[in-house]
């Protein structure tokens, strides 16, 4: 008897977006007369980081500094729709949205520029940092200050922009199951180090190692904030939580966080992963979704690590302590002659 | 900070960005930690009444009488809402398209589907008064059997517990949802291999340290403003002006700062109660879960059961798998029928197999309603696809990391539901995490691109 | 039962207040102090999101009648920054990226600054004890006990920012 | 509903105050607050025994006497060291300042830590209701409870004898957890290893904290070894009924408790296999 450690393995693929009853979100920019960006939006920031994001790609896209960027979300009396957050559908709906929109308000941008600066728009590019300058003309600039308060005093223009994403709804085959479900796949491979103490069934989790590939990194750390949240919540649903810990029976279920078991800071890992980047043809910058992702392949890593560790093979989540231990007393009493 | 592999993709990956890529600081964390930022209940009301439910003690039985005079006699009650007051009493989310059929009801009528089942709604002046006013609402019930367990549920004989007279969601005409391509059984009887195993989860609850809640305010004109931790602001104002009868631009919904969703906000459970409260007092009306109620009867991820078949061949190809799935719904469908086409969906898994089955049931059962939780409809079963690979890989003797290359999935290749995949990435992500252990991968498979089949 | 008043000192401002009975110092603080930063999790003791310092304390504010604290120094989040200037652990929170959804962040630093007010150089296992009565679901915890460590490693190049914190 | 709060500065207008349920004893409020937040208890009035003069910590005769409101924190001191175990395994820190010792003899299983740790220690309480103060051993509270009115003013144990000591929780996390099982026990041995006293209380396995008889008839005049320790918690696992709940399962609780028996009257730590 004895703490016995293991490795497993699992690789999973999530799709991005819901696309059973139509699938669209919008987004309003405009900027104010001083050259700062307001992107209006009905979108819910859960905490995954959407204004941080959104941010990101409005900049992007109109060649501004991050901070002239601000995200006015969630009111409907002002924003357009917005189908929700979920379905890892937000930063590739809302983005493509906000690229379209982004778009249309540089493209206002750049004609006032041009005028002001009596050039045509194809020949001005955006520095990043809030000035228009005129390609391969050092020195010939205009601040996007200056050209916004240019198009709301002298030219009379909106700079402004409307941006939809759509993705058509997907009525599936009822005959063959044929359907369109989602937009791209994101992939992961996640390895788990466990240790199994054979006498009570205990497991804990040492390391998780991932590889996750995700279309575009838009914001790195973001990512690892969802990677790190995620595996660990893939730890807690594989080993700990339930509401119906005897399921199907419905007694003894937890009504508080003391009852409803999570690892805490004393049960984590450590964490390692790499990102790869394979560009999706239809999100934003080639980003797929990771919000949900990322709680998936620990699951049946450490499962499998488990296996691997003390030949218990447990087929029922959550992996408790009991089941571990019920597996272990099966196999010896198997194992007698 | 998780380091990019630059060498991977790199023609595809190309491209020169300034904000893209860039690990810009969260903008809303300066907030956070001076405790600036503000949620839905950071909106303080005078005069405000607080909404709690007298709910179902019993996993299914008809009611008989609810008598409310002892919750009226407490101190501070204002309104008792029951099922008369609801206009439209039915919670039916998917409606605007199409989806149905009306079978919840917003507050129970004449019977009761799950323990924990709404059905009167205190409001009062006190969180307090209304927890004790929700206590003392006295229900006569007649109990009823219950199912509770999925397998029980399908079984010919088994009492329905659904109007409709069945216990699964019906798809046009059909009692489940189903995809198939090739020819399985002739596969199955080509294999040089079986593998059939089950696998099962139990309900998990999103946790969210806070919990679901909204708070309705009248305003001028007659219109109502929703402040809610919603993750769906529209969802939210369509199907709570669907259930009060209310024109669409009467309300407003603001929201977008929510601590925590994981898909448990995207029902719209407590939006219709706490406006219908608004519209019958004049008063702001706020009602969240308690956290007791967040992990009881908001609607957790649903269980499934699933049974994977796998006919493989010698050589580690799996040339045939046969899914059955069966998602419990629990007692009311929300989100659970598209989970379950999600579910299926899913299956084989990230895996190019030629010949697949996949069965999927939405069952019903006397618990509380499921829906969507973080990768419903994938998360378990991944769990059950890669403990099912994990076996194959034993059995046959084979590096587990090698039979999942082999079978990856790549561009071109057709899925089960008969879209071709483009973007593969499986094959990578392998190779790197291999890699990243010091795992030794053969020749071949160091060698495999998800970009073509070699 | 008739109101009463209740007197307490909240971020170094003196206050007195009219307490219906046995109202819970979370509700008197959010709603009668306007100091929101300090979150409603569960009612229950069991997530830490209520977390606020009386007279030097960590304590539950969900489960304090208001009128115990009658007379009390209570600190919450709000009082944690200083003449505008963030606390070592809140720069630490976000340099380390331990926030997402922001819910515990103020429950979170109110328990490690109990524990860095008392022990400013703590070990990994200290802070992890010190933060274990605090339920974050986002972030796995990593980067909060990462941020908490950072912010002592500061403190220990910074002796007068100790005493000062 | 509201409810009054009285902050009586005397045992004697603590009970003066109490009024069946209607009027309550509050300790540190970890329970009852959260009882009252939670829609299960409507008392009137709760009797704070913050200002009671009921904390703090003496020592005469070689015991130890704990005012029943002194919270859990205030326990960590050199003199009660070999409590810093039970202290740790015990909730997190803002539930320690606020939970109280005599307050965690009320808490239902499979928490109330401190009510096995004192069952071991063969700890009696300080009474006082309206007829009087009484002391009761820790083991009859369990049985009988408090008449009407009543309240625990203090705990008194002696402590004991260096190297004695045995505390061990186990838990489904490794912290802020209940209890799967939870061994609190005193154990000495002669020069020959031969264990010439013991006590033994156990969490996890009743309604409330217990001593476990067989578990220490079986041990008495036994050498402390392995088997010996194994056998003990073998015995206890025949004898207590223990339950199901949330963490495990009755089933659980009895397969395991040999093992824990062992690893706390031992202490020995396992050895890791690659």
């Amino acid at each position: 008897m004895a703490k016995l450690r293991g490795r497993g393995i699992a690789a999973v693929n999530y799709p991005t977006g819901m696309n059973l009853g139509g699938d669209p979100s919008q987004a309003l920019i405009h900027a104010t007369t001083t050259g700062n960006f307001v992107v209006t939006l009905s979108s819910v920031d859960l905490g995954q980081g959407l204004r941080t994001i959104m941010t990101q790609i409005t900049a992007e896209v109109l060649g501004i500094a991050p901070e002239a960027v601000m995200i006015d979300t969630a009111d409907t009396d002002t924003g357009p729709h917005c189908m929700g957050t979920f379905a890892s559908r937000t930063t590739h709906r809302v983005g493509n949205a906000i690229i379209m929109a982004a778009t249309e308000a540089r493209k206002v941008l750049l004609d006032v520029a041009g005028e002001e600066l009596e050039v045509a728009p194809e020949d001005l590019e955006t520095d990043g940092t809030g000035r228009i300058v005129v390609k391969g003309v050092p020195g010939k600039s205009i601040s996007v200050q200056d050209a916004a308060l240019a198009a709301h005093f002298k030219h009379g223009r909106t700079i402004s922009g409307r941006g939809i994403y759509l993705k058509p709804r997907s009525y599936p085959d009822f005959e063959t199951g044929a359907m369109d479900p989602d937009s791209c796949q994101a992939h992961a491979c996640t390895i788990a180090e466990v240790e199994v103490d054979t006498e009570t069934g205990d497991v804990r989790v040492l390391k998780l190692i991932s590889a996750y590939e995700i279309g575009r990194a838009i914001n790195p750390m973001m990512v690892e904030q969802q990677i790190v949240g995620g595996s660990w919540m893939g730890m807690s649903h594989a080993l700990y939580e339930t509401t119906e810990p005897y399921y199907p029976n419905r007694a003894h279920g937890p009504v508080d966080f003391l009852g409803y078991l999570m690892p805490g800071p004393a049960d984590i890992p450590e964490y390692d992963a790499v990102i790869l980047e394979r560009p999706s043809t239809n999100g934003p910058f080639g980003a797929k979704g990771i919000g949900e992702m990322t709680a998936n392949s620990p699951i049946p890593a450490i499962a499998n690590a488990i296996f691997d560790a003390c030949g218990a093979r447990i087929d029922d989540l959550p992996i408790t302590p009991e089941k571990v231990l019920r597996a272990l007393d099966a196999a010896a009493l198997a194992a007698q002659p | 900070m998780a380091r990019i592999l630059e060498d991977v993709f790199t023609a595809e990956r190309a491209g020169s960005f300034q904000a893209i890529g860039r690990a810009l600081p969260r903008i809303d964390a300066h907030s956070h930690v001076t405790g600036a930022t503000r949620y839905y209940a950071d909106r303080i009301f005078p005069n405000l009444l607080h909404a709690v439910m007298a709910r179902s003690e019993h996993h299914h039985a008809l009611i008989r009488h609810v008598d409310l005079s002892a919750a009226q006699a407490v101190k501070g009650v204002a309104r008792i809402l029951t099922h008369k007051d609801v206009p439209n009493n039915w919670y039916t989310i998917l409606k605007l398209i199409g989806l149905g059929p009306d079978e919840e009801p917003v507050l129970a009528e004449d019977r009761v589907l799950y323990r924990g089942e709404p059905i009167v709604a205190i409001l009062a002046d006190t969180e307090a008064a209304a927890r004790e006013a929700a206590a003392k609402v006295k229900v006569e019930y007649e109990e009823l059997p219950a199912v509770l367990d999925v397998e029980t549920a399908i079984l010919p004989g088994t009492p329905a517990i659904k109007p409709h007279g069945s216990n699964v969601f019906v798809y046009e005409g059909r009692d489940h949802f189903h995809v198939h391509c090739g020819d399985t059984e002739a596969a199955f009887r080509e294999a040089d291999h079986i593998f059939e195993h089950s696998y099962q989860s139990s309900p998990i609850e999103h946790a969210p340290v806070e919990t679901t809640g909204a708070i309705a305010v009248p305003e001028p004109g007659g219109r109502y403003t929703l402040h809610s931790n919603t993750q769906a602001a529209f969802f939210t104002l369509d199907n709570a002006a669907l259930i009060l009868g209310l024109p669409f631009r009467q309300l407003r919904v603001v929201g977008g700062t929510v601590g925590g969703g994981f898909g448990g906000k995207v029902d719209v459970i407590v939006e219709p109660i706490a406006v219908l409260g608004a519209m019958l007092t004049g008063r702001p009306v706020k009602y969240s879960f308690s956290r007791g109620e967040e992990m009881q009867v908001s609607s957790p991820r649903a269980a499934e059961r699933i049974r994977i078949k796998d006919g493989v061949a010698a050589d580690g190809r799996i040339i045939a798998r046969d899914v059955r799935i069966l998602v419990d719904a629990g007692a009311y469908s929300r989100h659970s029928p598209y989970g379950t086409i999600k579910a299926a969906a899913h299956m084989p898994g990230p895996y190019t197999v030629p010949n697949v089955t996949i069965n999927a049931w939405c069952v019903y059962t006397n618990r509380t309603p499921s829906s969507a939780m973080r990768g419903f409809g994938v998360t378990i079963g991944d769990f059950a696809l890669e403990v099912q690979m994990d076996r194959i890989a034993r059995e046959l003797g084979r590096d587990p990391f090698e039979l999942r290359l082999q079978n990856a999935y790549r561009d071109g290749d057709l899925k089960a539901h008969r879209k071709t995949v483009e973007g593969a990435a499986l094959v990578e992500v392998i190779q790197a995490a291999a890699e990243r252990i010091g795992h030794p991968l053969s020749p071949e498979c160091r060698a495999m691109s998800s970009c073509q089949r070699t | 039962m008739k109101s009463s008043y209740v007197s307490f000192t909240l971020n170094g401002e003196e206050k007195e207040l009219l307490i219906e009975p046995g109202r819970r110092l979370v509700d008197v603080l959010r709603e009668q102090c306007g100091a929101t930063g300090t979150k409603n999790g569960c009612g229950q003791g069991s997530c830490g999101a209520c977390t606020v310092h009386i007279d030097g304390v960590a304590m539950l504010s969900c489960l304090l009648p208001a009128e115990l604290v009658d007379g009390s120094e209570i600190v919450t989040i709000e009082g944690v920054v200083r003449n505008r200037v963030l606390h070592v652990l809140q720069e630490a929170f976000l340099a380390q990226a331990a926030t997402q959804c922001g819910f515990c962040t103020a429950g979170m630093i109110m328990a490690a600054k109990a524990l860095l007010d008392c022990d400013p150089s703590p070990s990994r296992q200290a802070v992890i004890e010190a933060l274990s009565g605090n339920v974050c679901r986002c972030t796995g915890y990593e980067p909060i006990i990462a941020a908490v460590l950072a912010a002592a490693a500061t403190l220990a190049k910074r002796p007068a920012a100790a005493a000062a914190a | 509903m509201a409810f009054a709060v009285h902050r009586p500065e005397s045992m004697e207008a603590v009970i003066a105050a109490l009024d069946g349920t209607a009027s309550v004893a509050v300790s540190g409020g970890t329970l009852a607050i959260r009882a009252i937040n939670e829609g299960k208890s409507f008392p009137l009035a709760i009797v704070s025994l913050r200002r009671a003069g009921l904390a703090g910590i003496a020592q005469d005769d070689g015991m130890i006497e704990i005012g029943a409101a002194t919270p859990i924190a205030e326990l960590v001191r050199p003199d009660l060291a070999f409590l810093d175990g039970v202290i740790a395994s015990f909730g997190a820190p803002a539930v320690r300042n606020m939970a109280t010792l005599g307050g965690n003899l009320f808490a239902p299983q499979p928490y109330g830590d401190f009510g096995v740790a004192l069952l071991a220690l063969d700890a009696s309480l300080a009474i006082a209701g309206p007829s009087g103060k009484r002391r009761l051993p820790l083991s009859k509270f369990y049985e009988t409870g408090l008449a009407s009115n009543e309240i625990v003013t203090g705990i008194r144990f002696a402590p004991p004898a260096p190297g004695t000591w045995r505390w061990l929780k186990a838990t489904r996390r490794a912290l802020n957890s209940a209890a799967v099982i939870a061994v609190a026990a005193i154990i000495e041995t002669d020069r020959s290893g031969t264990i010439s006293a013991v006590r033994i209380a156990l969490g996890g396995v009743d309604s409330h904290p217990v001593r476990s008889p067989v578990a220490e008839a079986g041990l008495l005049g036994q050498v402390l070894d392995s088997a010996s320790a194994t056998k003990a918690g073998e015995a206890a696992a025949t004898f207590h009924p223990c339950f199901t709940d949330t963490y495990a399962s009755a089933w659980y609780r009895r397969r395991v408790l040999p093992v824990f028996m062992r690893r706390a009257l031992l202490g020995t730590p396992l050895e890791t296999m690659p």
